[in-house]
């Protein structure tokens, strides 16, 4: 599917994809911290509570979008575009049954990996714009995290890469044996954790801290604006867990067809699940501890991922 | 909430709009009743019946409600505790940071008249209503959680009621799926 | 453009022809500051240079309207001190009121009181130790805190009807004997399964690593600064110091109990927030003992007048409150009203330190450092 | 320990305290003019009072009576220290040199009873509105803003 009306479409598609993966993932994120914290989550809206999403989306879209009178108009209308396109645009590249991506292309991976990074533009420029003590604090903080956890990120996938031969996700997860999955296990955790800090989510949700930074870099946002900045949240957690799955444990493997699919879906609503139970199990760490992490555990790690699948493709 | 208001009016004018105004404000007044987000601007002792109200053993996430902290992004404002003179500046401040449509719950007797600091002192604001339009009071001191529960519950059916055209209201019929627990209006008494 | 409300302003102190600090003001409605407390915070990076408490944003007046009320009717103002441990408040007033009277408190009610402030003490600290790890990020934790502290709630909602304000320890006595409802049995049951409950919080927060590495080492206050500051309490015992009322000073029946006193080592934030924690298992100690030491009998002292006239007079009163030691102030001129009411209360002492430990630090740790001190801003502002 | 134990040897360090020493309700209290508050106090903290517990102001009438109470955590006893200040001219010398403890309290009384603490460092309003007026403590504030309670009683 190429040319400028498969973009189009594949945009619409994706977009609308994003869509309803947030609105499943707040509901799913409530439910799940509901059940850690002893209590229910939204269960009084029809269809086990899955409405209240459809009502917060609602509200959100016919309330007021603030600008701060000291807020530099330009970038903060956009900032929050620039959070969602480069999530909805990632997504392109997933295969999502065996055999089929909507982008076909030999230079996938590095595709994905690339793409989602644009975000921290839109971190930055939202905690600049708003031109407020907290949202810039938050988006130095979200900026500086998201680009250092690039660094384990790309070395993680880089394991699963060499393995395969091959940078194109269709190829990776018709190639992708199940032995893998142990031989790749410390770049599945060192992805798992820097997809996390990536996302600005908890542990490592500097950037949006309530407890110190209030809303962090989107403080002043309100409305659809705001809805924006939690779609790019959830729909970078969709992206990421679905990557996860089609890189790190075989994707549709080991139906194809629709079963497939339904197993790829299983594969990612269990990764997202973790990320959620992360969220809500642990403590936020602090900036300085948050960046050595980074240089001083995770790319080592990523280092070693990287000797050991060297040592069993020499072996092999 | 501009271009909202423009069209509600602009609806009102037009000839036939008000078929399409109040399908419009029924399908609003269902979304932004079931889904109150909470500022809570929790001062003294109410804070912690505020808290507990979220919290494990009441749950007010069940009815689509939980506190926020910044602003921006919540529609009901918790003032749960007694304002002093020092704090009133601050509070109508964070009033003013939060987007429309926005709504505000008096929660306890210092919010509602100064309770039991009316009298003899120099420092409380008597009733938080003397600067923020208030919604729903919650009597109480300090009200249980249920109580705060109950005045989310009557500020939805106060919401069904609101209309985007102006400050009208008027009843209109709700053909939409709604939440499950709605208390009859009759039986309210016992639960506050 | 400083922001009076939330801080959502930003204010740039240039400093000659380059920028060097920021000013941030937290507060004084923030989610970490456990009330209404302003910190205005100047920042070289995410470093504290400069913190500056500005509080009193609840402050009521209680002192004042205490002077226009009868003695009976102060006691349901000193509930709304210290909101999250209203018993102190009560008793360390009527303590006042007794000694000014020449009351003897009956024995039952003696143990009454020490049975609900133990419970209060649990209370209290679940919400200390909950909220200071919602500063560090962990919800969950706080909630599951305050689980414990729903149930203790409960308890003391059945003795006293109230879930919060209790005005249950009255001069005198205690306002009610233990209903008859299978109460003691609930509450022997509660001090049996509890600290199962505390393991799991111990485990779940403190044993966690990036709880360890948020709160080690964060605001270090030594016993020398402690002491001199006024600090008291939990956040004194964790500098170092071997000191509590209820052992040293004893007040009340404590004398017959035996526990240990938490003290802690380094007076770092996670020693002042586990040494909270630990106290629960004292606490629940006590408890059980007060139950099998407690012999029925009066619960007020007869003859209590509706209208107390002590003679004139002053007092000082001092409990062992959650947050350390509660003293209260009173000043008789003969009448049936208080002259002059004053509370010595030991969050405000607590907290005045919180200033100068926060420099250096970065300002993720400065909410962890007020948290740590437990601040209730009934009680400090009053 | 007791008053009566502290009494006997505190009177054997500083026996020029004794006509000033006295124990009412059996706590310590050392009652001295304004002028050597500061002194006496200093004294103290050498013998072992290591605490600064409390300072408050009481109204009066023409006078403001200043307590200090300072507590061992040695001897685990407290002592009060008392002193009259005139209602016009009230000031203290502060005791923030000694203790800081003193800093926040100081700035309370000086907030509520406008007694000035001098050579105190950062002598501002703590409780009320930096811009406020007035010593709403004082027996004789009045204020707009206080609604009288009616008298049932």
């Amino acid at each position: 599917m190429t040319g400028y009306w498969g973009g189009v479409v594949w945009g619409l598609g994706a977009g609308v994809l994003v869509g309803i993966s947030t609105i499943l993932g707040v509901w799913g994120e409530r439910k799940v911290a509901g059940h850690i914290q002893k209590r229910y989550g939204p269960n009084t809206a029809p269809v086990f509570g899955i409405f209240q999403l459809v009502y917060d989306l609602l509200k959100l879209l016919t309330k007021e979008d603030i600008h701060p009178k000291q807020a530099r108009r330009g970038l903060f209308n956009i900032a929050p575009l620039f959070m969602t396109t480069p999530i909805i645009s990632s997504l392109v590249i997933i295969p999502f049954a065996a055999g089929w991506a909507p982008l076909d292309t030999s230079i996938g991976i590095l595709f994905f990996l690339a793409v989602p990074s644009i975000s921290v533009l839109g971190v930055l420029f939202a905690g600049w714009s708003q031109r407020n003590t907290y949202a810039s604090l938050g988006g130095l903080r979200g900026a500086a995290q998201m680009i250092s956890y690039e660094v384990p990120r790309s070395l993680s996938v880089l394991a699963v890469v060499m393995l395969a031969g091959t940078m194109q996700p269709v190829t990776l997860m018709g190639e992708w044996r199940i032995w893998w999955l142990p031989v790749t296990l410390i770049a599945f955790v060192v992805y798992f954790i820097a997809s996390i800090a990536e996302l600005n989510r908890g542990p490592f949700d500097l950037a949006e801290c309530d407890s110190e930074l209030v809303g962090g870099y989107f403080t002043d946002y309100s409305g659809i604006r705001w809805a924006m900045f939690m779609m790019s949240e959830y729909g970078g957690m969709t992206a990421a867990a679905l990557f996860g799955s089609v890189v790190f444990l075989g994707g549709t493997w080991p139906l194809s067809g629709v079963l497939g699919v339904l197993v790829l879906l299983v594969k990612t609503v269990l990764l997202v699940i973790a990320f959620m139970w992360a969220k809500w199990t642990f403590p936020r760490m602090r900036p300085d501890q948050l960046m050595a992490t980074s240089w001083k555990v995770l790319t080592p790690m990523a280092l070693v991922q990287i000797v050991i699948v060297g040592v069993v493709i020499a072996w092999l | 909430m501009a271009i909202i208001d423009d069209l509600g009016q602009t609806l009102e004018k037009m000839p036939g709009g008000s078929v399409i105004l109040t399908s419009f404000d029924a399908l609003l007044d269902w979304s932004r009743g079931h889904s109150l987000w909470s500022q809570p601007m929790g001062t003294a002792c109410c804070a912690m019946e505020l808290i507990a109200s979220s919290f494990s053993k009441f749950d007010l996430d069940r009815h689509g409600t939980f506190p926020r902290a910044d602003p921006r992004s919540v529609d009901v404002m918790v003032v749960a505790g007694t304002i002093s003179r020092k704090m009133a500046p601050a509070v109508l401040r964070v009033w003013e940071q939060m987007a429309e449509p926005r709504w505000c719950i008096a929660m306890g007797n210092c919010t509602v008249s100064g309770g039991i600091f009316h009298y003899d002192t120099y420092a409380v604001m008597p009733g938080v209503d003397s600067f923020l339009p208030v919604d729903v009071y919650i009597a109480g001191c300090p009200p249980r959680p249920e109580a705060l529960q109950d005045a989310i519950l009557q500020l939805r059916d106060k919401i069904r009621n609101e209309s985007v055209a102006g400050g009208r209201t008027y009843e209109h019929k709700l053909l939409l799926p709604t939440s499950s627990p709605r208390v009859a209006i009759e039986d309210r008494g016992e639960s506050a | 453009m400083t922001n009076d409300a939330q801080g959502t302003a930003a204010e740039i102190v240039s400093d000659g022809p380059s920028v060097r600090e920021m000013v941030v003001n937290v507060g004084p409605s923030h989610p970490s500051t456990h009330g209404v407390c302003r910190i205005i915070t100047h920042l070289d990076g995410e470093v504290v240079t400069e913190a500056d408490l500005v509080i009193g944003y609840l402050h009521r007046g209680i002192e004042k309207i205490a002077e226009n009320r009868t003695y009976l009717q102060v006691v349901p103002l000193t509930d709304r001190l210290d909101y999250v441990g209203s018993m102190y408040n009560n008793w360390a007033y009527s303590r006042a009121v007794e000694k000014l009277m020449g009351i003897t408190v009956p024995e039952r009610a003696e143990y009454l009181r020490v049975i609900t402030c133990e419970l209060q003490r649990v209370a209290s600290h679940m919400m200390a130790v909950g909220s200071a790890g919602n500063d560090a990020g962990a919800t969950s934790f706080f909630v599951l805190a305050f689980w414990i502290r729903e149930q203790v709630v409960d308890l003391l909602a059945r003795l006293s009807g109230s879930r919060l304000t209790y005005n249950y320890v009255r001069p005198g006595g205690v306002s009610f004997d233990i209903p008859e409802d299978g109460w003691v049995e609930d509450l022997r049951a509660l001090c049996k399964k509890t600290p199962a409950a505390l393991e799991e919080l111990d485990r779940l927060f403190f044993g966690n690593v990036i709880a360890k590495d948020r709160t080690k080492g964060i605001g270090v206050l030594s016993a020398e600064d402690a002491i001199a500051a006024g600090v008291t309490g939990p956040s004194l015992r964790a500098s170092g110091v071997d000191f509590d009322l209820r052992r040293d000073e004893p007040y009340s029946v404590y004398d017959r109990f035996s526990f240990d006193v938490v003290v802690g080592e380094s007076g770092d934030s996670f020693e002042r927030s586990r040494c909270r924690l630990l106290e629960c298992y004292e606490s629940l100690r006590i408890i059980e003992q007060a139950l099998d030491q407690m012999e029925p009998g009066r619960t007020t002292a007869p003859s209590i007048p509706r209208l107390i006239a002590p003679p004139a007079g002053e007092v000082y009163e001092r409990i062992e409150s959650a947050r350390g030691t509660l003293g209260v102030y009173l000043v008789s001129d003969g009448s049936v009203r208080p002259w002059r009411m004053k509370v010595r209360s030991p969050a405000f002492t607590n907290l005045s330190v919180v200033g100068t430990l926060a420099v250096g630090h970065t300002i993720s740790d400065l909410v962890i450092i007020v948290g740590s001190f437990d601040p209730v801003f009934g009680e400090v502002d009053r | 320990m007791k008053a009566e134990d502290l009494s006997e040897r505190l009177l054997k360090e500083f026996p020029d305290l004794a006509s000033s020493f006295s124990i009412d309700k059996g706590e310590a209290v050392v009652t001295v003019s304004s002028d050597v508050v500061h002194d006496t106090i200093e004294r103290l903290k050498g013998f072992g009072f290591n605490q600064f517990e409390m300072v408050t102001a009481v109204d009066r009438g023409e006078n403001l009576e200043v307590v200090y109470i300072l507590h061992s955590l040695g001897m685990k006893v407290v002592i009060w220290v008392r002193t009259f200040v005139p209602r016009d001219a009230a000031w203290v010398a502060s005791m923030v040199d000694l203790y800081t403890a003193a800093d926040w309290l100081e700035r309370e009384v000086y907030d509520l009873f406008g007694i000035e603490f001098r050579g105190h460092p950062d002598l501002r309003r703590i409780m009320m509105p930096f811009d406020f007026e007035g010593s709403p403590l004082r027996k004789d504030y009045v204020d707009e803003n206080i609604i009288p309670r009616p008298d049932y009683i």
